[in-house]
């Protein structure tokens, strides 16, 4: 394993001391983890958290800040923040308004935010609602099982409903606009080598040099098929086709167009994989209203991408370019 | 049922969980994400850390105290559902200095209403919740007949064993696991497996 | 070899197809491969262009826009544009003030500039001032060689000269200021391996599991020395206190802080260096007013960092603070 | 020296370097970042190109119409560099059909001279300057003393693959090799290596 840390297990304390110190409208609540806007608690709007495991950065933390999320808690590698660091972040950031908790599909993450959750509203009696976010189409959707992971539009959620808060709109408006753009946008990831988790010390899975596995999940689940390496033209074929048949997305349809880098992949091969996307998408006659193109939910160190799609409405679009300020996502400011 | 023979039994349950922390994260690299030995033995120590600091004074303060921690400590899917399992039999067992056979069954009975009330899951869903159903059953079945706590709980954790065992052929619907799909048969849930650690160490402690 | 690519040979050109694709406000002139404002040329403003070989995304087509570059000529993987791409650029981007060529110092992006300026001169009048970046402290200075390479501080050159042509300065002053920021910057990078060139096909340089090479080029060209694997404290110190006593930085000093990560490194391990080097830097007495963190100028996929440091005065510093709106870096607007 | 034949040294220089591209490539890769075979390579490929689809029907425009593809498709420090050998050897060269010795020898000094002006190359500084300022005086001596123009460049081939050879100590001061100060001696520099084959092809091919 090589990487710049120290001890394996200081990792995440370590790097939130880095996000302290690099970004002075951030503050972290060490003892719980959470990062949150330093003019935290915006009275009047609804409070937005998210959190889940480390790992997957710029998520969440580089999200927090004007227009986005007002706080996020950040568990230990790939391991779900627990219940009492939800309760704190919600505690921090209530406005007076409610607090929205953004929460990826994973069992342990949805238990932990639901204790949270409940913790709160025995504690404090914060007003909070709940919002899961499930878009990874490389699983089989179904009541009867824990369901479809939440993955790329996690990110798109966070920025639109943080808009949507930052404009004064109530807990339950917010929460609908965090709903509708999980259920408008669709994602499919694939991975070239896999990550490795600092503690573990080895990489989580194995790859031969000539293989990829196509439909990967944030934490290196094992996806739909392990397949031979391919052409980016292939593999955009492989993530973006499955998008659209499953919304499904339709010719006419304006979406914004989010190819997204693993953590190892560089930004040439992304730019390279967006032509590629933008290709298959005006082959079904899909405009591309906006676009972002970047490393933005990661898996450690794992080389690779995802593809999420999500189709745009006049609100959506509107909220989507309304100013934001975090580390990770900035404009109009 | 003394409270000294209850802290025994979290105690020596820490302690399995420790000797087997590397198969139960090994059973879960195959189908979930090569955690739960590692989970479940930072929860464990710290609810060792945790009684030893401020030793329990009734079956509920145990309890309380061994399901806040989990919660607390894990983060992982199996921090709420045995810390749930914990904190509700403690509400359960109530401010007492001990338990009787049926009152530990109604606890018990209380606890795995908690783990279903928050993970949803049904028999045959390749879960915890498939050791520890069958296991609450022989307990409570064990009792009904009279044979007595330390025969019934040794029914408990054959039953448990055989629970965990067949989870193998299981086609995961709850969890990570599920992910995978057809890919979960032929894998043990690694849930399950310490979810008959403990039952078995009730046998082995509680008589 | 690993990538999201189709043929080797094309990913330089996909890669602009791409760039283009995603970000409306940049043009691209594909024979010439060069990226471009698309408002360009902008009147009355002095025009900057940089380039370089490909494989350092986001530099340097990641830094055109409002406030940075006006354009950038993309060379092939590691090679540096031909003097036509800069004549070309210098044509488009001549808004009647004279245009900035920003060079980072290889012999072989300072002969194709050089001579893309000669043309420039000959063919269309155009007035090109010329700045060459060397900041990297792992080379020895001389002045009897090729001198010490153009790194890190090359984005920050490009970002705050930028601003001063945005303010309407005129083609000497923007040089001067890009000169200053280049005197006043110093950096050093290691790796932790090596990134592939597409057309190779194979790693550049070899490095065992447990070893690190320190004072890397952005191409690979060896270092300083070649180092046991060890902590993100200690690699930290063999990067900053070498550009310390370089420059040097005194006690008092404020400085923008940039650490930057080589391509193939997440941003979790950013952080955790960033928190090194600001513990370091506190050490000294030496104030971080301003700090980046982030992959802003890569070597492909190769892992590892480089930390950059700039000394700021007030006009430095609200040079960098002015707007700017590019795909890589974008505030105030 | 007939146009014909001096087009034949360019041709033969092309066929030449793809021979030597892997070798170029590999000395380039111990000292620099293994492209220069590549970039010599693909520049006179373009060169190639360039004269069959617009056959130079001057000494002036063979050298500019070499010099300019290389210029605008290497991007190395060799295009520049070989580019502006070939520009100034041809402007010396001018509008003719063909060149004398002595006149073929002062276009030489002159693309020597336009190297220099561009890479600001010293001898001993581990460049292709050291292959071709020996290669130069050689030719220039031979023309001197009157061993007519074959031996002459016979002589200057010898001279630049001594010089060449002569690389190998020496500790670079300019191109990327410079950046490996001590670690640089030991080492072929890779651009002299190219320039002695370009002397060796004149040697054989202008005769
Ligand atoms: N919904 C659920 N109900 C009951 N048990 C569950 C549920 N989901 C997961 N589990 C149990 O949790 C175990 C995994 O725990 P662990 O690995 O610690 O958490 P995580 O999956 O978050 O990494 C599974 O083996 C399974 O027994
Ligand atoms: N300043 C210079 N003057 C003369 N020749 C030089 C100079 N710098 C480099 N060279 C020559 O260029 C060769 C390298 O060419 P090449 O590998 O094609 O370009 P690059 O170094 O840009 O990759 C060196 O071996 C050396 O002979
Ligand atoms: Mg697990
Ligand atoms: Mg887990
Ligand atoms: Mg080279
Ligand atoms: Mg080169």
């Amino acid at each position: 394993m090589k990487k710049l840390i120290n001890k394996p297990d200081d990792v995440v304390a370590e790097a939130l001391l880095g996000i302290e110190a690099a970004h002075p409208d951030l503050k972290v609540d060490h003892p719980n983890r959470v990062i949150y806007r330093a003019d935290s608690p915006v009275a009047g709007k609804v409070g937005l958290i998210s959190g889940g495991g480390s790992g997957h950065e710029p998520l969440h933390g580089g999200f927090v800040g004007m227009g986005m999320l007002d706080a996020a808690c950040a568990g230990q590698v790939f391991t779900s923040p627990t219940p009492d660091q939800m309760l704190a972040a919600t505690k921090l950031v209530d406005g007076g308004k409610g607090v929205l908790h953004i929460v990826k599909n994973y069992t342990g993450d949805v238990l932990n935010f639901e204790m949270g959750a409940e913790l709160a509203a025995a504690e404090s009696g914060v007003e909070v609602a709940t919002v899961v976010t499930n878009d990874d189409v490389a699983v089989k959707d179904s009541l009867y099982t824990a369901g479809r992971r939440g993955v790329g539009v996690t990110v798109l959620v966070e920025k639109i409903a943080g808009a949507a808060a930052e404009e004064g709109r109530a807990l339950s408006e917010v929460a609908a606009i965090a709903r509708k753009v999980n259920e408008s946008g669709r994602s499919m990831g694939m991975a070239l080598t896999s990550g490795t988790v600092p503690a573990a010390g080895e990489p989580t899975f194995q790859l031969g040099e000539d293989e990829i596995e196509i439909g990967i999940g944030i934490h290196g689940e094992p996806g739909r098929r392990r397949e031979k390496l391919t052409s980016a033209a292939e593999i955009g074929e492989k993530l973006v086709e499955p998008i659209i048949d499953d919304l499904p997305f339709r010719s006419g349809d304006e979406v914004l167009a989010f190819v997204n880098g693993m953590g190892g992949t560089p930004l040439i091969e992304l730019y390279v994989m967006y032509n590629e996307v933008a290709r298959i998408l005006a082959g079904h006659g899909i405009g591309i209203a906006r676009s972002l193109v970047g490393s933005y939910i990661t898996s450690l160190d794992m080389a690779g991408c995802s593809v999420t799609l999500l189709k745009l409405d006049e609100e959506l679009l509107k909220l989507w370019d309304a100013p934001v300020k975090t580390p990770a996502l900035r404009w109009g400011i | 049922m003394s409270l000294d023979r209850l802290q025994e039994w979290i105690i020596r349950f820490a302690l399995e969980i420790e000797e087997h922390k590397d198969h139960l994260t090994r059973l879960d690299s195959a189908i979930g994400d090569a955690d739960h030995g590692i989970n479940m033995d930072r929860g464990m120590k710290a609810v060792l850390a945790k009684i030893e600091a401020e030793p329990p004074a009734s079956v509920e303060a145990l309890f309380k105290a061994a399901g806040m921690t989990l919660v607390s400590s894990v983060g992982g899917a199996s921090g709420p559902l045995y810390g749930t399992f914990f904190l509700r039999f403690g509400m359960a067992g109530g401010e007492t200095e001990s338990l009787s056979a049926d009152h530990l069954a109604k606890a018990f009975r209380s606890g795995l209403d908690g783990v279903v009330a928050r993970g949803k899951a049904e028999a045959g869903d390749k879960t915890m919740f498939d050791a520890l159903a069958p296991a609450l059953e022989a307990l409570e079945a064990g009792l009904d007949q009279g044979v007595g706590l330390a025969e019934a709980l040794k029914a408990a954790a054959i039953a448990a064993a055989a629970g965990r065992d067949a989870t193998i052929p299981m086609l995961a619907r709850k969890g990570r696991a599920s992910y995978l799909v057809e890919r979960s048969v032929g894998h043990q849930d690694p849930g399950a497996t310490s979810a008959a650690l403990l039952i078995q160490v009730a046998a082995a402690t509680l008589t």
